[in-house]
């Protein structure tokens, strides 16, 4: 240890919410020019400890210290003002503002009158994307984005403040692989200018990659700080889990049987085209591709989110008109979406409700909804995927992400569905419960079901998958079997066409 | 229960029913500063005196849920009461005339949920155009002039039954079917789902134009019969009746716990907001309070009313800090709350 | 006017040294204190709140054994009834009413009037009126005075604009059948331009009378059920340089007396807050100590031209609405 | 620019500002169909008449944008009118009777704001316990008469700078301060923010309890004005005037594009709205129709109008979607975009 002050350091940061203890006694601190990362399952209390840092939340004790003098935060305002920037984890975005306005939102320039310098906003964020050799149009409204596409924006914001902290909450969880590495490239910069950055990840390869200190988080308490060089990813996962855990994929055989989904032909001008593929009985299906390959348009166009121009879409054999979601979970097909916030969750209305929304007739008999039911039956899917909420009636905005995660898959096992479209699911979830969801799906094809996985994370692919089709540019370029699983196999098919 | 226990427990309770307390303690006060306040014959008068309002309100709530608003209910109310006063003196049929009254609030509230629906047009302007026009229509058909002598019509809004009159029994009928449709039906939930965001309702398979459209729906059931009622109580047909209904009945509803960014209300909630409102409008006149002074008052008192309502939620939130351990979901024992009243 | 000073209730007592009332009370009923519930079609209706203060001044001069409580019906027949029902359970000894519906405030009235209280109305009627007792002033006569003005004064072929009161209002729909009458029946060469409903509010009929006098251009008289309107509409004709526009008015408001004075409005009728007010609580106070029948009172109605604005004016003075 | 370029230019054009085209096709009708429409005076009749609402109507923008509401805009509007009135009678100064009204529009409106941020009122009840409130206050302070004999105070509201009546002056003027609010100043990029989304603006660094109040006074500062325009306007201190001023406000924001759920909005759109409801009041009129039928015909333009618009901007929103690809190109070439109108 170097006797050097730490840049940022948290003294025995107490939090609690309604119901929940989210921190209890916390120590934490970071030195000038390393990333630091913070490890722990959903709900350890990670992206709270960041927002107590961000002046978002206030703790019930502690102290903060930036460059050993003890600061009072009371808003991202006077967190920017100590040189504290933050990506946040849950992307809250204003859909109609524009990129150029979103990137100078809270920090306009002005001229001595007041006016803002709407040609230097330009000038600036055409040079900072294209400095990243991003191309998005500066006028393009956040609405007409991708997530992906804001996630990278937000990147792009945080470090564009020229802070010296920069707070990280799980940024990689909804960019691919190119971006992945500009943001590493952007970190190993930032470090060598002596920027501290914490980092928050799920993701053990990335955090291996870049971490130089790792800190362990479990139920709001600190479990431990480590040199990353006296840990190895077993260490970690066992440190927050608190206990081993060894095979991360539990792929097993399963008997594969008839085709119950054939896509033919599915066509929607320009974004997608000529898409046509099938999955069988028993199947996990992947879907790998770049950002905006498409995947996450067909499943919509599939699932009756969107419509499609041409194309047909067979289930178990006979064709079906999909125009509302609706359909599709009478015809045994549910899609989770990779937009939890956008086209999953019910933010004010509490865990039980939103469960049981898209399966209300399993509760509804002599006329009646029947809350009794409805409240055994949710809390024994909750319990099944370990969801961890101080009640059934919390509002699930109150949530942490990767439970949201979960609350999201009871609502669709409710549906006992055939077809599981899995988009992006396991984005957000901590490892041990990323080998739930594995283990889920596992299951689920033992019963007969049939899962099409659309993931960004090649390894998840690889490890589950029986077949994995690629797509790029709209179109599908490839379809793999499981002996021909490589990466480099994948990769090679994504940047094609 | 430890003290502890109960602290809690009191907490819990204060805040969560912090809207009903208010209702309490308004009634306690109004009971001491006014002799006459608590006698049978004033709370049936308050009761009746907001019953019509009252029954808007449970339309307004259902629609304010779901992320709406209706703005044309005064209007539609004296279009409705109107052409079922002209039916009851075609036809001399009470059944008639109540049908005729309903089927207009439904067929003026299905085009509004058509505007809305179909055409996308924002709730608060479809409803507007449809205050506007309603309200023509009342007046070109009456040509302006009230409709007299509609003999036995007047039963439905002034007689009583038993001690408790009939726009009261209408109220309390329509309390009950609201809280159930919002517990215990489908039709329910979805409305809860879509105001509370629209495109996750709709990826969850709820047919969002369909909800919106029955909330509208039964908005026009409810002001129909309100119509109805409404004329059937001033024992006239009075085209200009009830502007401005919309407004009072909204006022209920927020009051009450509803809220304008969707997904949240209670039908007791808006029935506690409408006494709140009643009591606030009885004891000023029983007390005699100078009529501009009972509007700065009234003010004040909604305010207030509010904004205690608002702390002590807050409050609760600060308070409740419970322990990380019973964190983890706790089944059974929780299962009638929702459905409570 | 002053704000006017004073606590929340608006009760008012007599006091000691004020005179007594004309009728010779009977000496037992001198220590009772009698209870009047006036209650009010609108307290924002500027009339209505003249005619709630007259009544209350009236009382507050001239008898010193009743108070009068004031409630606001805010123009909605519900909260007329609720007033009632609440006079009701409160004992007061007498309702004075202004009705707002003729019809929907009877069914309450009679409620209250089987319950034992007295009901007089003002200013307006209700149908069921052989139970009740009422001060009115005739509105159609009111018209049919400034009519048969007009009738001298509009010239041949004359072109006239009218602006009515709120749809279904008694009193406006009864002046317009005033004019009707006394003035269009007996002239049919004088044209209508147009028709429209102002709402008794001054910055409506200026509105209206804008856009008429683009469409129209020569328009010989204003035609208005009272007189905010009336006065509005010839703010827009000044406005547009027409000085020597014809204009008709009802109510005898301090604006209209001073307009008629300056010479910029033709004339109005009177219908004298004071007046009613010292009828209507006449016959309630004979109602409820027992001293007398019901009846129908109709209070007169003059008629204000140039020549007798002063005295009008003087009026208005002398109540505090001008100074 | 080939065929194809001129078309998509022109679909894109027709979407963007559909609103100006209902607005130009409305007035080329109203030109047919009347033939005093068109006159200089005829329109400058037009704009004085729309002048004062137009004026609220940038307030109720404001605060729709950020996700809140005025209720209480017609009330305040008489209540400062009044005071302002009294004022001039007091001290003969034109200019203290406007720094009276003025100032009476922002105290109430301070209220409103302190409500909302400080006691996080919901927006709607804290307006509209206001609006009940400031009305009792206007006519409890002229015991419910109007107040006359006012002298030059109405020049401000009769008068004309060559042929433009002052309060169009003072329409142009709040139009041009709000336009340049929205969209060059932080205030005015936070107004969309907050609105948009109150999370992630406060993340972003926005001070929302500032903005909200900000907005709420700026509001009160143009109903203070439209108050003192008003009373001089109708010569006379009337405490009963404005009566559902709010809700004219409003309709002009929202057909101008304002919408309800937050984010969107502008100067130039508001003004176009409230244009387009002066043109059908005004042709109406002129064309004398019966008032009832007026209702009803406004019902329905109102509807149709905004139908119009959302079918046209949906349009666009299709075809965007096949254009994808079309985000990947060009960045420079719409430096101006953000500062347009
Ligand atoms: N605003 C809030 N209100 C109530 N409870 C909250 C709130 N925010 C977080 N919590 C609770 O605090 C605990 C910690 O949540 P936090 O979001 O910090 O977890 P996390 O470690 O970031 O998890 P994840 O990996 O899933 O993002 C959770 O139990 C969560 O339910
Ligand atoms: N709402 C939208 N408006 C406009 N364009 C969109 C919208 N949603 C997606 N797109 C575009 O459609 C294309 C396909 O996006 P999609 O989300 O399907 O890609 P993907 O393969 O799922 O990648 P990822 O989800 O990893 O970003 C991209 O070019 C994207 O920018
Ligand atoms: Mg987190
Ligand atoms: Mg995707």
């Amino acid at each position: 240890m170097d006797l050097e002050m730490p840049k940022l350091e948290l003294r025995n940061i107490e939090k609690s919410f309604p119901g929940v203890k989210a921190l209890g006694n916390v120590n934490f601190s970071v030195k000038k020019g390393t990333v630091h990362v913070l490890c722990g399952e959903n709900g350890a209390g990670k992206s709270t400890l960041m927002k107590i840092i961000n002046g978002i939340y206030q703790p019930d004790q502690g102290q903060i210290l930036i460059n050993g003098k003890e600061v009072k935060i009371n808003n991202p305002i006077e967190a920017r003002k100590y040189g504290i920037s933050m990506i946040f984890q849950e992307l809250n975005y204003i859909p109609e503002i524009t990129v150029e306005q979103s990137m100078f939102l809270g920090n306009e320039p002005t001229n001595k009158f007041g006016k803002i310098d709407w040609k230097k906003i330009r000038s600036e964020t055409v040079r900072l994307l294209e400095q990243e050799k991003l191309h998005y149009h500066p006028t393009t409204q956040l609405k007409d984005l991708t997530i992906s596409d804001i996630q990278m924006l937000e990147i792009l914001k945080a470090v564009s403040y020229g802070s010296d902290i920069i707070i990280m909450d799980e940024p990689t969880s909804a960019i691919t692989r190119n971006e992945v590495e500009i943001l590493f490239g952007k970190i190993a910069e930032l470090k060598a200018k002596g920027v501290c950055i914490i980092y928050i990840s799920h993701k053990m390869e990335e955090i291996f990659r870049i971490a130089d200190e790792i800190t362990i988080l479990r139920d709001g308490v600190m479990i431990d700080t480590k040199p990353t060089n006296e840990l190895n990813i077993d260490k970690v996962i066992a440190l927050m889990v608190g206990r081993e855990m060894s095979n991360i994929y539990p792929k097993e055989e399963v008997a594969i049987g008839e085709t119950v989904l054939e896509v033919k032909g599915l066509t929607n001008n320009s974004v997608f085209s000529d898409v046509s593929f099938d999955v069988k009985k028993g199947e996990i299906i992947g879907f790998a591709g770049l950002m905006g390959a498409g995947r996450s348009e067909v499943a919509r166009a599939i699932f009756g989110l969107d419509e499609f121009n041409q194309g047909q879409i067979l289930i178990k054999g006979k064709e079906v008109k999909v125009n509302k979601v609706i359909d599709s979970i009478n015809h045994g097909m549910v899609m989770l979406s990779e937009d939890r916030k956008r086209y999953g969750i019910i933010g004010v209305r509490g865990v039980r409700e939103n469960v049981a929304l898209s399966k209300l007739e399993r509760f509804i008999y002599k006329g009646r909804l029947h809350i009794k039911d409805e409240n055994t039956t949710v809390s024994g899917i909750c319990k099944r995927m370990n969801v961890k909420t101080p009640s059934l009636e919390t509002s699930i905005d109150s949530l942490s992400g990767g439970n949201q995660q979960k609350v999201m898959l009871a609502r669709w096992m409710l549906c006992e569905p055939d077809i599981l479209i899995l988009d992006e699911p396991t984005r957000g979830i901590d490892v041990g419960a990323k080998y739930e969801i594995y283990k889920l799906i596992t299951e689920l094809v033992k019963e007969g079901r049939s899962i099409i996985m659309i993931s960004s994370e090649l390894p998840e692919l690889i490890g589950m998958c029986d077949r994995i089709y690629v797509m790029a540019g709209g179109k599908i370029t490839g379809e793999l079997e499981n002996r021909e699983f490589t990466q480099e196999n994948i990769m090679k098919l994504a940047t094609k066409g | 229960m430890n003290s502890k226990g109960v602290n809690q427990w009191w907490a819990k309770a204060t805040s969560k029913y912090s809207i009903y307390i208010v209702l309490i303690a308004m009634f306690i006060v109004c009971s001491v500063i006014s002799p006459v306040f608590l006698s049978t014959k004033n709370i049936t008068n308050i009761s009746r005196q907001i019953s019509i309002t009252t029954i808007i309100a449970f339309g307004e709530t259902l629609l304010i849920i779901c992320g709406l608003i209706d703005l044309s209910a005064g209007s539609v109310l004296a279009l409705s009461g109107v052409l079922s006063v002209a039916a009851y003196k075609m036809t001399g049929s009470m059944q008639i005339a109540m049908v005729v009254g309903v089927s207009v609030g439904v067929f003026c509230n299905a085009i509004n949920g058509i505007l809305v629906t179909k055409f996308k047009t924002p709730p608060f302007i479809a409803t507007l155009a449809m205050q506007t026009a309603a309200r023509g229509a009342a007046l070109l058909y009456t040509d302006g002039q009230n409709i007299y002598q509609i003999g036995e019509y007047k039963a439905l809004g002034q007689n009583s039954i038993g001690i408790i009159p009939i726009p009261v029994i209408f109220m309390i009928g329509t309390t009950l079917m609201t809280w159930y449709m919002l517990n215990h039906t489908k039709f329910g939930r979805h409305l809860y789902a879509v105001g509370g965001s629209e495109e996750a309702a709709r990826a969850s398979g709820v047919n969002n134009n369909k909800t919106k459209m029955t909330a509208y729906l039964i908005n026009g059931l409810f002001v129909g019969v309100a119509g109805v009622l409404f004329m059937s109580r001033v024992n006239a047909g009075l085209p200009n009746g009830g502007i401005g209904a919309e407004f009072e009945a909204m006022t209920s509803a927020i009051i009450g716990g509803t809220s304008f960014s969707g997904g949240i209300g209670t039908a007791m909630g808006t029935l506690a907001g409408a006494f709140i409102m009643g009591f606030v409008n009885n004891i000023m006149n029983l007390l005699g309070v100078q009529s501009y002074m009972q509007q700065i008052v009234k003010g004040i008192i909604i305010a207030l009313a509010v904004v205690y309502d608002i702390r002590s939620k807050t409050k609760r939130d600060k308070k409740k800090q419970g322990n990380i351990n019973e964190k983890l979901v706790d089944s059974s024992n929780k299962a009638k709350e929702p459905g409570a009243l | 006017a002053e704000p006017k000073a004073g606590g929340t209730a608006e009760t008012t007592t007599a006091a000691e040294e004020t005179k007594p009332a004309e009728e010779a009370k009977p000496a037992e009923e001198a220590q009772k204190t009698y209870k009047i519930a006036y209650i009010a079609r609108a307290q924002s209706d500027s009339f209505a709140a003249w005619l709630a203060n007259a009544v209350k001044d009236e009382v507050a001069k001239n008898y010193k054994d009743v108070t009068v409580d004031v409630f606001d019906g805010e123009s909605k027949n519900e909260v007329i009834a609720s007033h009632i029902e609440n006079a009701v359970t409160k004992q007061y000894d007498a309702i004075l009413l202004q009705p707002y519906d003729s019809e929907a405030q009877v069914a309450p009235a009679m409620e209250a009037m089987d319950a034992g209280v007295q009901v007089v109305t003002v200013n307006n009627r209700i149908n069921d009126n052989d139970r009740a007792g009422a001060i009115d002033a005739d509105p159609v006569a009111q018209a049919a005075k400034n009519a048969e003005l007009a009738f001298e004064q509009i010239p041949q072929n004359g072109k006239v604009v009218v602006l009515m009161g709120p749809a279904g209002n008694m009193h406006s729909d009864k002046r317009r059948i005033g004019w009707q009458q006394s003035f269009f029946d007996k002239r049919p060469d004088v044209k209508i331009l147009d028709e429209q409903i102002a709402n008794w509010n001054k910055d409506e009929a200026m509105r209206f009378m804008e856009d008429w006098i683009q469409t129209y251009g020569e328009i010989d008289a204003i035609i208005s059920m009272n007189d905010n309107m009336a006065v509005g509409a010839l703010e827009a004709a000044k406005a547009a340089g027409m000085t020597d526009i014809l204009s008709y008015g009802v109510d005898g408001t301090a604006e209209a007396c001073l307009a008629i004075q300056a010479g910029e409005m033709t004339s109005t009728t009177l219908q004298s807050a004071y007046a009613l007010a010292e009828e209507a609580v006449k016959l309630t106070y004979k109602l409820m100590t027992g001293a007398g029948e019901r009846e129908t009172i109709l209070v007169d109605c003059p008629l204000i031209t140039k020549e007798n604005a002063q005295e009008y004016i003087d009026l208005h003075k002398k109540a505090g609405n001008l100074k």
